[in-house]
């Protein structure tokens, strides 16, 4: 029987290396694997590439793994936000890496790393400095720059429910990245508000069918960053 | 007015926020889909016109998203500025390659963004000053601005300095080439045309003189 | 107000033109816009070129469209099936022009042509006939094909339900290229089964979003291509 | 039994069609996501062995496809073959890019596909003759073989007329080059490997000179 449930957020970020690429699904609070990322913290991984689209916020979940030094590089595209403060003093000192990536483009790179495709042509950034060092290529008369498929060995993610399967349904905005972050994980560790019996899932609404999850932890009742952040709490 | 008057009651000269927001609003279709930047943009939501029904989507992943100040009250329903707002009934989620592929794909109609700067050929910039000290953060506009068809600036004629940001070329990094149609400031509506700034309208109190010396390139004038 | 619907589908085609390109969902039958279709087969519309996955059987549906000499080039993946008769035949005459491509590259390219993606590289077809012409190119040591995005000035669809903004779901595999079609079609003209109030589909599980789509026309009890087939049926 | 018996009584010489794919179901482990091509490898789904649970892929949408023979009745839920099948609990329905993205994207683990040509570095024919009037039809094979981490062929070892199928090289248009693992075929299981096909197993009544008389490359000897 397949059965991809794992016994806690520990146990399931246990692979994870040092100098591992991770891809982390949320936007801003919204989708952040609080639990999983507390638990890498408590491993105390090092050396860490990290793919999200911010940085955190406060002294919890991403900003606390980042304060902690367990990462090296941050892929991203918006690394300051309200609450970001521990990015940004890392950064001026020169000790974290920053690969700047606008949204749409980090979106579709870890699409297509998921989807087997190495490379693609965007219009996104051409005549920018983002675009600088690139590949420019013209298709029909227009500049596109070429970007690179971006795949990673752990891909950590927030659902609504999950089967043992790995069949994941997420709930409303917290879906962002997830499902490509899934696609483009090696091994996908997922963290679900609640795991339900194989076939409670409408197969016509599955969002992340369960080929791209590797393992499933239940966390009930996920921590706010939002609440603690608010109340001036750090991690750990 | 005259426009010594004018600069003596500065404050009092010009749109308001919310006047820009709803003269933007007016060129918004019925049927469009929309996306608002964050800041002044996310007003224009507030004032569209009767009988018209327009469609708002915002990059994290929601086509639907409703009026705004609507505020939900769950933290993963969220807009692109990470604010708690509503989903409409016929609203649809997604995620973000699927959103992006709207943007790209060309099939949003209108995206209404801020701006730091806008030069005389259509370039934008609003995402970094170019400071060396500077966090660079991009988020989702440079997408936007190479997929949307139509994109459209609200801004303040001038900085707070009051220097102007209508320029001949822009000086900080540029977001997108060439691809602003409209400006909606506080003194006047201008087109970017092939031959440059065409002012549309001013508002009421600005004349071309007083708007031609807030703007760093030369203004064309209404119906020429 | 806005409000996609239209009265038949004679109406939802009227605006499709000689020598525009049409993709047409559906894999086999299953999905298959067969009252559209047959809508333009009444029209007489010429010099198409179709978007499908096959050619269509008997003489009924793609197949009848075919048959009827409206199209110019088919681009598909698997031309020939069981009940498959006019298109071989005028093939074989020179009588149509076909581009063969593999079915996942047909399906990227279509999710390219919608996504804004000029281009892209994969794998599939490297080393074959089907690559020559074809940029290679090397990532990571492994040779790619480069492969253009895929557009359509239509794209004629079928679902299950839709709303009148023209959000859609649909019925098991009859989902197939429907979804990246809609993408892809400058307008996308979908018959639906139902039409259902806005706000009937759950937000969470709408597939095909209705910024995609232009045009809806309900078709309560479609024709079933196998049954006019095993009938011996033609169109018109 | 010498190979004089045997060709005297070709048709009871090694495995039938419902062998060859219960071997080949022997290697396909706990877990594992399977497409089967049309044809003989529709049967292996058949034989999966006690107490392993894989999970079928139909590339045309579906993952979680029920047990071949299992006809849903709906002329909607269909395979690759264009056959009526049914869903497993678990099920999951999606549209042909995303379907593609698990194949090109390596999450599949295995595809057992059947072959006009194998050769021994392990390229696979199996999508045209080649005769210049023939009509080409790929269909998602060249997807399969580029994206599946392990391809498996089963096919008779000969063809009607009695020519080999494994061969030094395929003189037919390739579907993909290098990327057999391993083939079962009524007469022995063959691996593909860096030094050429070596044997792994052999039917009842088969001897190592009956197979190699009938193969169209140097065959290496089980355990070599």
């Amino acid at each position: 029987m397949i059965d991809k449930q794992i016994g806690s957020p520990a146990e399931a970020v246990r692979e994870i290396f040092d100098g591992a690429t991770v891809m982390i699904g949320g936007f801003g609070e919204a989708g952040s694997p609080i639990e999983l990322i507390h638990a890498l913290i408590d491993q105390g991984t090092r050396d860490l590439t990290v793919v999200n689209n911010n940085t955190g916020s406060g002294h919890v979940g991403l900003a606390a793994l980042i304060e902690n030094r367990q990462v090296r590089k941050m892929i991203c595209s918006f690394p300051r936000t309200a609450n970001s403060l521990v990015f940004p003093e890392l950064y001026r000192a020169g000790e974290i890496e920053l690969e700047l990536v606008p949204q749409g483009t980090l979106a579709e790179r870890i699409r297509a790393g998921g989807a087997g495709i190495p490379a693609f042509y965007t219009p996104s950034s051409v005549g920018t400095p983002l675009a600088e060092g690139k590949e420019v290529r013209q298709f029909d008369g227009q500049d596109y720059v070429m970007e690179y498929g971006l795949t990673a060995d752990f891909s950590l993610i927030k659902c609504r429910q999950a089967d043992r399967l790995g069949n994941l349904v997420y709930n409303k905005t917290a879906r962002n990245f997830a499902p490509v972050m899934a696609m483009a994980g090696r091994r996908t560790i997922v963290q679900a508000r609640e795991i339900v019996p194989v076939g409670a899932i409408d197969p016509e609404c599955v969002v992340t069918p369960g080929i791209f999850v590797q393992g499933i932890v239940q966390v009930s009742d996920p921590l706010h960053e939002s609440l603690l952040v608010a109340e001036g709490r750090s991690y750990p | 007015m005259n426009n010594a008057a004018a600069e003596t009651n500065a404050e009092k000269i010009g749109w308001s926020r919310e006047e820009m927001a709803q003269r933007t609003a007016m060129d918004i279709p019925n049927g469009a889909y929309v996306n608002l930047g964050i800041g002044i943009p996310e007003l224009v939501a507030r004032f569209v016109p009767e009988g018209r029904e327009v469609i708002y989507h915002t990059e994290n992943g929601l086509l639907g998203m409703g009026p705004v100040g609507d505020d939900g009250g769950e933290p993963e329903l969220i807009n692109a500025g990470k604010k708690r707002v509503s989903a409409i009934p016929g609203a649809a989620f997604f995620h973000h390659a699927d959103s992006f592929s709207m943007i790209r794909g060309g099939h949003l109609d209108v995206c209404v963004l801020g701006a730091m700067q806008v030069a005389e050929n259509g370039d934008l910039a609003n995402w970094s000053t170019g400071a060396p000290d500077a966090i660079p953060a991009v988020g989702g506009a440079m997408d936007l601005v190479a997929g949307v068809k139509t994109i459209y600036v609200i801004t303040q004629h001038v900085t707070k300095q009051g220097d102007p940001k209508l320029l001949e070329r822009c000086t900080m990094p540029l977001t997108g080439v060439g691809i602003v149609s409209r400006i909606y400031t506080d003194l006047a509506v201008i087109d970017v045309t092939d031959a440059g700034f065409r002012v549309a309208e001013m508002a009421p109190g600005v004349d071309f003189e007083y708007l031609q010396e807030r703007t760093g390139a030369t203004l064309l004038p209404p119906g020429s």
